[in-house]
């Protein structure tokens, strides 16, 4: 039942997204809607689970702060490549490398995957089916430790501070 | 089989393209959209969770007879149309009707907007018993 | 938009399907059919019969039931046997021609429905013939 | 101000298409196609924005959302498709 | 009752009494038969009852509105030649369906087989009293058909078959040929209506100048001769001896190969009197009665044997119709209807001979039979009779008549002159000899000679009564007609030849009549028979020879021939035509189109292109056809399916960035999801398909392929040009209707949705429709396996 | 007017980056390499053309929607990336000969066929 | 609320209602046979009155949405109405023999709505006076009997790979007509600004007369000439019918050869002598080749059959291209002709492949060669292929002749002579092709039981019978009664070439 209202807040505000007005009718009109929605589809959204407000809320901060990271450096990635792009002679030593990780749930894993792509240099190809390791491409494969290393320290934290 | 990665990202697409999918639908009117093309959006993001989760997964728990939507959405749509015969006009003559509700304001009701929907149900019945019926079949 | 050359690119998309059409391969003859209804929907909507240059989405709303939007229309009037020609109305149009949209419309779900049915068609075929090479559909002779 | 936009923005984008449409057709390989596919949508998606702004209009909005939606769902399946040779 | 009631019901009671036959089967059983007789006895009264009236020199004439708005109607005519007819048909009906008591066996299906025959003989009426020439065509092409499922009547015997569908094929195309002629006929006269052409001289003055008056008389004549087994269509006749005997008796040779006769005979006052008529009527006649003369001499089966009398008989009515010049239009006409009357006489007696014979000696193989004199010695009295009858022995009928023939013949010589004088006369008296030979071989073959020592039955004798007393009824007529050719002549024939020469004529036949050329001819006749006769067998066994040794040289030959072969040549043409790959039929649509264009647009097209063509173009623009061209060739030349299919996805959000250009927002939506959808669905079906398939395409064909291409790619640009150079002149267009009440009456800004929805709402609903038309068809497709084997 | 020269700013460097998105889709050795082009780039760049809009024209509904739009792709665009790069692997496209290491390759042991070209 | 005015909608929406009905219903096969059984023998009633309104009250137009022009508006003249009448005759019929001819499973799942839709696209077709309308019914009948063709029989014979095969080639050449008839309506609007057939027919005649007609008008009317060729089967565009026809369950194929075909029929009288008035000098000759070609291909090659249902297939190739030619005459009395030819040929057909079916059932086997003998183990079925040969073949006195009758007198009068040449030689042919048939397979010895079987017991059930019966009967009546055929057929013709009272009914209104 929390669920029910938490995904219904959440889903009535992307109600008013797409509709283009962010205004409470819709809001409300976004709330009627979204329980028909969830309904048929509750096996995929973890019903069974217990779910507490304060819990999701308290995250936010950390989700904010993540938020602030993760662009900071898309656009450090983006510089990066750009360079590597615009060089006269593409010059590169790419490869796939296996990065270890600590997350666990399925939102924290999907969370630190797309992270990695969108971060330097760095592209999630699969996970490992035990969940543990993340064969990650990495344009400067060189040195697969440290970039390893560097994903552990630079993002995953904080994933995990978001999204456990 | 895809991962968990597409999965997860998929169930965050589910609820938002369906809601989009009916907002589509709703604005059709006066906006670009309506029940064809929310029709579609909403076949997609089903085919998308049955690509992503794999159709037997799906079915196990979500499995609606595709055909009654198509079969349910055609009778709206030709009902609609025969109801004007009911109020002494043409069949498809269109009504145009504002109500005024207390919270929402002023409404526009318009016959055609039930056609629409009976579109919205054909188009998305007709996609998914495609669907469902290929990839059944072994 | 130029006409010339949009009726250009249409005519060799057309050849281009119609190539196509001719091939002896199942999947490229539906490939075919699918650039040829490309084709198709541009030459209809190239047919629009007055070229103003707004999306006909009618966005100055002055309240529900109201006023002409486009100024007044002269109509044939076929009852007095005359053929008004629009002199002026013309003028006032500014958008697009909505009526070629809505045929397009039509035509795209039709062909997408068709494309449907032939191509789990040609997955059938393939199943009992074993190839797609239509010479090898040819069981049906004379 | 805005047309200049447009015509710049617009013309921008049409030569982006270019090595899109190459690595469309030049390939070499099925998923360098399917990225320049999506790449393409991309374009599209950047376009629309501008020419909803341009044009003043939300309706190109709603297009792009929906390609950026249906893309999605077409870049997935058939990246599925390759991968195990079935769709659903 | 009055007369046209009288032919009405004498026409129609065949028809409704044989509809409830089987009904009455069950009430008679094997009797049903004398039911039959007693039907065709009923017809009889009615056309006797109308007979006074027209030996009194009348004519009869009705008509019930069926088809007004064609000017067809049902209408009867009844003068001399009808009721001749009339009597015929319905006279020898009773004689054969009594006959048929005895002779069909029990087991027999004799409901269908009495049905038919009265459905025929009700068909026969009809025809010879029809009084407009569909009518006429109808009921003739219904004995056509009554005739062929009597030839069939067992109808699991393959040769019974053969002749059946031998017989329909050329009797019910003849009859089309024949309608054809009355059409034409109609076009020139105007008329359906018989009597109204018959009694109209500017009418048929009209015709006779008319350029089509050959055409109708050539398409009728056809008609004529193929139901006459005339000419080359002669050949179905020998294989209707399949038929039950009687069922030849009586159609094949007494009533329904006359049809050709009478059709001849009714149209002579409207054709005859012309080079043509004589040609083309009396030349066919005399080749026919010679050849079937000649070709007689082979047969071994006594129905054949008459068969092919019947074929040379009708042949002499032929000739004697076709005698005519321009001041004496009916020279023969006279011979022509006594003969007719007397063949019907003695050729249905001879063939109930033959059924007596062929019932009690089960075999029809004259080498095998002989010295039957003894053992049936009514039936060879009777047969006698008969043969002799047809050999022109005097005092019997066959005789008189075939007095007259001769007579008519040295007329006909005479008038045309030079060689014909002796030409025409010579070849009817070597038509005579054949037919003495014959008709001796008849009797010797069966009843003289030894008696075989093996092959026969040991028990053979007259049948009962109720078989031989039809035929003794006919050879009584045989010898009265003879005796006292007053009766006939009187009563049928001067009313008849009045009818057809249409002026009031009186006739003197009598046994004797001195020493005439004609006598002299019959004389001759004899003479010249006896010497052949002595040759029978040899003349036999040379043809017998020449057949074997020039296959070629019959017409069997290449009817078989068409018949047996058509079925391949058909078929290598439909499969030439219907080869299979669909490639050649959308080539063959490809062309027709181009050629649909390509008429106009070389009959009345002044220049194709406009003067207005603009080809500057912003950059963008011309990119973004040129990224679609790319596209589509990308999808056409890909070798891979998925490389392909791609590309023409690249295509479609092309066409869908073109849309937003366009100003279609709703456009582009629906493509860019249409596009996405088919991609979907070209997997779904990718699943099963592999990439196997490569085609290699010969230079020729690439060759082809793009001119066709081109060319169509040149059709598309050429129209498009043209037609989007606006409306000529700007007349008010559906558009403006639909922006302006958008809104103020649809209530809705979006006009193209609202047109969807509402103006065109309609169409909608049909393209829903659709949408689950695709799905129920997916279904039914995914779901057909399964009883493949 | 600052805002709006920002939101130009923004515009251009989002125009330019996906201009440089392609150029790396075209230049780059191998699908992997690209992907990392058409991603990174290509998403920053079309989330900066609509953060644009959406500073232009404010919370309008065109610069909901704009935001949607953006929002929509930052958090698809990865996975579809993934799965591209992924289906490719085990396609059996192999890295670029300038690769210095696959353990991914090493980790599917199965033997993946030849690098084939389509 | 005065029904009678809407009857021209009520025969295409509720077929189109009971269609989504039956997609509902599909688990209870009782209640699908029964109210499919009604509401088709409902419509049969319906549009027999249409036609006497028509008949008695002149031609009737039907605003859909109260639109005028500017909508869709449906067109009851004598034309659409009799074809409508056609169509609910012969699809009731053809339906009750469903019941017991298609497979259970299918009949359930999905052959009522599919036949639904069929019905709806016919009725569609014909009522339409919108050009653009057309497009989309033709697409709706396309694509149903794509669905149906493929629909199983009871114990088929039917490979389920011919089926495929032939749908596509069907699919293949129609969906190349339909992008040529969009090609040629869309031009057409360009040209004209408008759909409505009335109100293009109205704009062509004032550009003629203002001498101001476009030459590009003449190629976009005989690109009409593919499109409904195409339907109708004509020569060279009818190579998908001898595929198509035989595959299909016999009931679809008595709809197909019966109805379906004569849409091609249909739309040419419609668009030529009523929109494209100033092109029938061209149209006419250009019909009248083609027409003779269809004859003699049809012909010939329904001579080389072997297969039952393919021969009938192949003569329903040549018996449309009489009717052509009647068209191609152009005259009161050709097209009177053409439609009398028309209706028999439907009624004829149908009954045959109706027969056809239940020779099947009895034989086992499409194959003629493998039967013989039959006439003692199906008797009906003997008599009412006789029936039926006979009047295809034009013989006397069944209604067949009375086409054949009126096309060669009407060619005659008009002094084609050549052509009615070619026809009448070709009718010889039928004459062949036909009787051969029934020959092969009633006639002759009984078939080698050893080497196919003995021949089943349950040939035809009582409902598969009556149908069959029923045409029979219809078939004999035109023959020897065919006055009231005529008469409807001769002011069917008057008003076909007379478009002005059409126009005057479509035209002549208030728009809202
Ligand atoms: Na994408
Ligand atoms: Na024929």
């Amino acid at each position: 039942m929390k669920r029910y209202i938490a995904y219904s807040a959440i889903l009535a505000l992307v109600w008013c997204f797409v509709h283009g007005t962010v205004n409470i009718n819709n809001f409300i009109l976004g709330l009627i809607i979204a329980p028909f929605v969830i309904r048929p589809f509750k096996t995929l959204f973890n019903f069974d689970k217990e779910f507490s407000f304060s819990n999701a809320l308290s995250k936010i901060p950390a989700q904010i702060k993540y938020l602030y990271v993760l662009i900071v450096e898309i656009i450090k990635a983006n510089i990066m490549v750009a360079k590597i792009v615009l060089q006269p002679k593409i010059d590169i030593k790419p490869g796939i490398i296996a990065v270890p990780i600590d997350t666990k749930t399925d939102l924290g894993i999907t969370a630190i995957a797309n992270t990695i792509t969108l971060t330097p240099g760095t592209l999630t190809i699969d996970m490992s089916d035990d969940r543990c390791l993340l064969y990650v491409h990495a344009i400067d494969a060189t040195d697969p430790e440290g970039v390893a290393q560097s994903i552990k320290d630079d993002l995953e934290k904080y994933v995990l501070e978001a999204f456990e | 089989m895809t991962t968990l990665i597409t999965k997860t990202i998929t169930k965050i697409c589910l609820p938002l393209v369906i809601l989009f999918s009916i907002s589509l639908l709703l604005a059709g009117h006066n906006n670009p959209g309506g029940g064809f093309i929310g029709g579609v959006m909403f076949a997609s993001v089903i085919a998308l969770t049955y690509v992503a989760f794999g159709l037997n997964y799906i079915k196990s728990f979500f499995n609606p007879d595709w055909g009654n939507w198509f079969g349910f959405g055609l009778l709206l749509a030709a009902l609609t149309a025969f109801s004007a015969i009911a109020f002494s006009h043409n069949f498809f003559r269109s009504a145009v009707e504002f109500i005024h509700l207390p919270f929402f304001g002023e409404i526009e009701l318009v016959s055609a907007g039930l056609f629409d929907i009976g579109v919205y149900f054909v188009v998305i019945g007709g996609l998914l018993s495609i669907f469902k019926n290929v990839g059944d079949d072994e | 938009m130029n006409n010339t050359l949009l009726s250009l690119t249409i005519a060799i998309l057309f050849g281009i399907g119609t190539f196509l059409i001719l091939r002896r391969d199942i999947v490229r003859v539906i490939i075919g059919l699918g650039v040829l209804s490309h084709a198709v929907n541009l030459l209809i909507v190239s047919a629009g019969v007055f070229s103003g240059t707004k999306v006909p989405i009618i966005t100055d709303d002055g309240g529900h039931g109201a006023a002409e939007a486009t100024g007044s229309i002269f109509t044939d009037s076929l009852s007095q046997g005359i053929l008004a020609p629009i002199i002026e109305a013309g003028h006032h149009v500014d958008y697009v021609d909505p009526l070629v949209q809505a045929l397009v419309l039509t035509a795209i779900v039709i062909s997408l429905a068709t494309t449907a049915f032939i191509l789990i068609l040609a997955y059938r075929i393939y199943e009992e013939y074993g190839t797609t090479d239509i010479r090898e559909l040819r069981r049906l002779w004379g | 101000m805005s047309f200049m936009l447009l015509e710049y923005s617009l013309i921008f984008m049409v030569i982006s298409f270019i090595p899109c449409i190459y690595r469309v057709i030049k390939g070499p390989t099925i998923p360098d196609r399917v990225v320049a596919l999506d790449a393409m949508t991309t374009i599209i998606v950047v376009m629309l924005g501008i020419y909803s702004y341009v044009q003043g209009s939300v309706f190109f909005m709603d297009v792009a959302l929906v390609l950026a939606i249906i893309s999605f769902v077409g870049t997935v399946t058939v990246a599925k498709y390759l991968d195990d040779g079935v769709v659903f | 009752m009055d007369s046209f009631t009288a032919i009405t019901i004498a026409v129609f009671l065949p028809f409704i009494l044989a509809g409830i036959l089987p009904t009455v089967e069950k009430l008679l059983k094997d009797k049903v038969g004398w039911y039959a007789s007693a039907v065709a006895f009923l017809s009889l009264i009615m056309v006797a009852q109308v007979a006074p009236e027209i030996i009194h020199g009348e004519t009869i004439q009705g008509t019930i509105e069926w088809l007004p708005s064609m000017g067809i109607n049902l209408s009867f005519y009844a003068d001399g030649l009808s009721i001749m007819f009339g009597f015929i048909v319905s006279g020898i009906g009773v004689i054969i369906m009594s006959y048929s008591n005895g002779y069909m066996s029990k087991k027999e299906d004799l409901p269908r087989y009495y049905q038919q025959l009265l459905f025929f003989m009700g068909s026969m009426l009809g025809m010879v009293f029809s009084a407009n020439t569909i009518q006429l065509f109808i009921f003739w092409e219904l004995t056509s058909i009554t005739s062929f499922m009597l030839i069939g009547y067992w109808r699991n015997r393959p040769m019974s078959v053969y002749g059946a569908t031998k017989s329909l094929i050329i009797t019910a195309s003849g009859g089309l040929f024949m309608l054809a002629g009355f059409l034409v006929l109609h076009a020139i006269t105007g008329t359906f209506d018989i009597p109204t052409i018959l009694h109209n001289e500017s009418i048929r003055e009209a015709l006779h100048s008319h350029n089509l008056f050959i055409y109708a008389l050539i398409l009728i004549f056809i008609g004529a001769a193929s139901k006459s087994a005339q000419g080359p269509f002669y050949i179905w006749l020998p294989n209707a001896m399949e038929a039950p005997t009687p069922v030849s008796a009586f159609l094949h040779s007494a009533t329904m190969v006359k049809a050709g006769i009478y059709l001849i005979a009714r149209v002579h006052p409207i054709f005859s009197g012309t080079e043509a008529w004589f040609i083309l009527v009396s030349g066919v006649g005399i080749f026919t009665m010679l050849l079937a003369g000649f070709l007689a001499f082979r047969q071994t089966d006594i129905k054949g044997i008459l068969a092919y009398s019947t074929i040379s008989q009708l042949a002499y009515l032929m000739t004697m119709y076709g005698y005519t010049t321009h001041h004496e239009p009916g020279i023969g006409v006279a011979a022509a209807t006594f003969h007719l009357l007397n063949h019907a006489t003695f050729k249905a007696c001879l063939f109930l001979v033959a059924g007596i014979v062929a019932h009690e000696a089960a075999t029809r193989d004259i080498t095998k039979m002989g010295g039957l004199r003894k053992e049936m010695p009514i039936t060879f009295i009777v047969a006698t009779i008969g043969a002799l009858s047809m050999a022109g022995i005097p005092p019997l009928n066959g005789f008189l008549s075939k007095e007259m023939f001769y007579e008519s013949s040295v007329e006909m010589g005479h008038l045309l002159g030079g060689p014909y004088t002796i030409l025409i006369p010579a070849l009817a008296v070597l038509g005579g000899v054949f037919t003495f030979a014959y008709s001796i071989k008849f009797i010797d073959g069966i009843f003289l000679g030894k008696r075989p020592s093996k092959g026969l039955p040991e028990h053979i004798h007259d049948p009962s009564m109720v078989m031989l007393a039809p035929a003794i009824f006919l050879a009584g007529l045989i010898i009265l007609f003879g005796l006292v050719p007053s009766i006939p002549v009187h009563n049928f024939i001067e009313p008849t030849v009045s009818g057809i020469l249409l002026e009031p004529t009186t006739l003197h036949v009598k046994l004797w009549h001195g020493f005439t050329t004609s006598l002299m001819m019959t004389i001759a006749t004899f003479i010249l028979g006896i010497l052949i006769y002595t040759q029978y067998d040899r003349i036999a066994e040379w043809q017998n020879r020449f057949n074997a040794m020039f296959p070629w040289f019959s017409v069997n030959y290449y009817y078989d021939g068409a018949v047996n072969n058509a079925k391949d040549v058909t078929f290598k043409f439909s499969s030439r035509m219907q080869p299979g790959p669909v490639k050649n039929y959308v080539i063959a649509v490809l062309l027709l189109t181009l050629a649909m264009f390509a008429i106009p647009a070389t009959m009345l097209a002044t220049n194709f292109i406009p003067q207005n063509l603009n080809f500057d173009v912003p950059l963008y623009e011309g990119l973004i056809f040129l990224f679609m061209i790319i596209a589509a060739l990308g999808a056409a030349l890909l070798p891979k399916y998925l490389p392909a299919i791609i590309s023409l996805s690249g295509l479609g959000y092309l066409v869908a960035l073109l849309f937003i250009y366009l100003q279609a927002p709703d456009l582009a939506l629906t493509q860019v999801l249409v596009e996405t959808l088919s991609t979907i669905i070209f997997l779904l079906a990718l699943v099963k398909i592999p990439q196997k398939f490569k085609e290699h395409i010969p230079t020729t064909t690439l060759a082809r392929d793009l001119i066709i291409s081109v060319a169509v790619s040149a059709m598309i640009f050429i129209l498009l040009i043209n037609a989007t150079q606006g409306i000529v002149p700007p007349f008010e267009t559906l558009s403006y209707y639909f922006i302006e009440k958008s809104l103020a009456l649809a209530g809705g800004h979006n006009i193209v949705n609202v047109i969807i929805v509402d103006f065109r709402g309609y169409d909608t609903l049909g393209e829903i429709s659709v949408l689950c038309l695709a799905a129920l068809g997916v279904y039914n497709l995914i779901h057909s396996r399964g009883e493949d084997e | 007017m600052i805002l709006n020269i920002f939101s130009n700013m923004i515009l251009v460097i989002g125009l330019f980056f996906v201009f440089l998105a392609m150029l790396g889709l075209a230049r780059l050795p191998d699908v992997y390499n690209r992907l990392h082009a058409t991603t990174k780039i290509g998403t920053l760049g079309a989330f900066g053309v609509m953060l644009s809009i959406l500073l232009k024209v404010g919370f309008s509904p065109m610069g909901v929607k704009a935001m949607t739009v953006a929002l929509f792709i930052l958090v698809t665009s990865p996975v579809a990336a993934h799965m591209i790069s992924r289906a490719a692997h085990r396609h059996g496209v192999g890295l670029c000969k300038e690769s210095v290491i696959d353990e991914y390759g090493k980790a599917c042991n199965a033997a993946c066929p030849e690098p084939e070209e389509d | 609320m005065n029904l009678s005015t809407h009857i021209p909608i009520i025969l295409i929406a509720t077929p189109i209602l009971v269609a989504a009905l039956m997609i509902l219903l599909r688990k209870q096969p009782g209640i699908q046979k029964v109210l499919s059984v009604a509401v088709s023998f409902a419509m049969l009633i319906l549009s027999i009155i249409l036609l006497s309104q028509v008949w008695s009250g002149g031609i009737q137009a039907y605003e859909v949405g109260e639109w005028g022009k500017y909508g869709i508006i449906l067109v009851a003249d004598l034309l659409s109405s009799g074809m409508v009448v056609l169509t609910s005759f012969v699809s009731f019929l053809a339906l009750i023999y469903s019941l017991d001819y298609i497979e259970k499973k299918s009949l359930s799942a999905s052959y009522y709505p599919l036949f639904s839709l069929l019905v709806a696209g016919l009725n569609g077709s014909f009522l339409t006076g919108d050009i653009f309308n057309l497009f989309v019914f033709f697409e709706l009948l396309l694509l149903s009997s794509c669905g149906l063709v493929i629909a199983n029989e009871q114990g088929g014979v039917t490979k389920s790979s011919d089926k495929m095969e032939a749908t596509f080639k069907y699919l293949v050449l129609n969906m190349l007509s339909s992008i040529v008839m969009l090609i040629a309506v869309s031009s057409l609007y360009a040209t004209t600004g408008t759909l409505n057939m009335a109100d293009i027919s109205v704009k062509l005649s004032a550009m003629s007369a203002a001498g101001t007609l476009p030459w590009y008008v003449f190629a976009i009317a005989l690109m009409f000439v593919v499109v409904f060729g195409n339907k109708a089967a004509i020569f060279p565009l009818h190579y998908w019918l001898p595929d198509v026809h035989p595959t299909a369950p016999s009931p679809i194929s008595a709809m197909l050869s019966g109805v379906l075909i004569k849409v091609g029929a249909y739309g040419m009288l419609r668009v030529f002598f009523l929109i494209f008035i100033d092109t029938l000098d061209i149209f006419k000759p250009v019909i009248m080749y083609l027409a003779l070609a269809t004859i003699v291909v049809g012909a010939i090659s329904a001579v080389a059959q072997t297969d039952v249902k393919r021969l009938l297939a192949y003569s329903s190739v040549s018996q449309i291209g009489y009717v052509f030619l009647g068209i191609s005459f152009g005259s009161i009395y050709g097209i009177t002709a053409a439609l009398v030819y028309l209706v028999n040929h439907a009624v004829a057909k149908s009954m045959l492949f109706l027969t056809s079916g239940g020779i099947i059932h009895h034989a086992g086997t499409r194959d003629m060669r493998k039967m013989g003998g039959m006439v003692d183990s199906a008797p009906l079925m003997s008599l009412m292929f006789l029936v039926g040969a006979m009047s295809i073949a034009g013989m006397p006195p069944l209604g067949g002749f009375i086409a054949k009758l009126s096309l060669f007198d009407a060619g005659i009068g008009e002094q084609y002579y050549f052509a009615i040449g070619i026809a009448l030689f070709f009718a010889i042919f039928t004459l062949f092709y036909m009787f051969r048939a029934m020959l092969l397979m009633f006639w002759g010895e009984k078939r080698d039981v050893e080497k196919y079987g003995e021949y089943s017991h349950h040939g035809t059930s009582v409902l598969m019978a009556v149908p069959i019966v029923v045409l029979a009967l219809t078939v004999v009546a035109f023959g020897i009664y065919a006055e009231p055929l005529i008469t409807l057929a001769n002011a069917t013709a008057h008003q076909i070439l007379d478009p002005q009272p059409y126009i005057d009914a479509v035209l002549v209104r208030v728009v809202r």
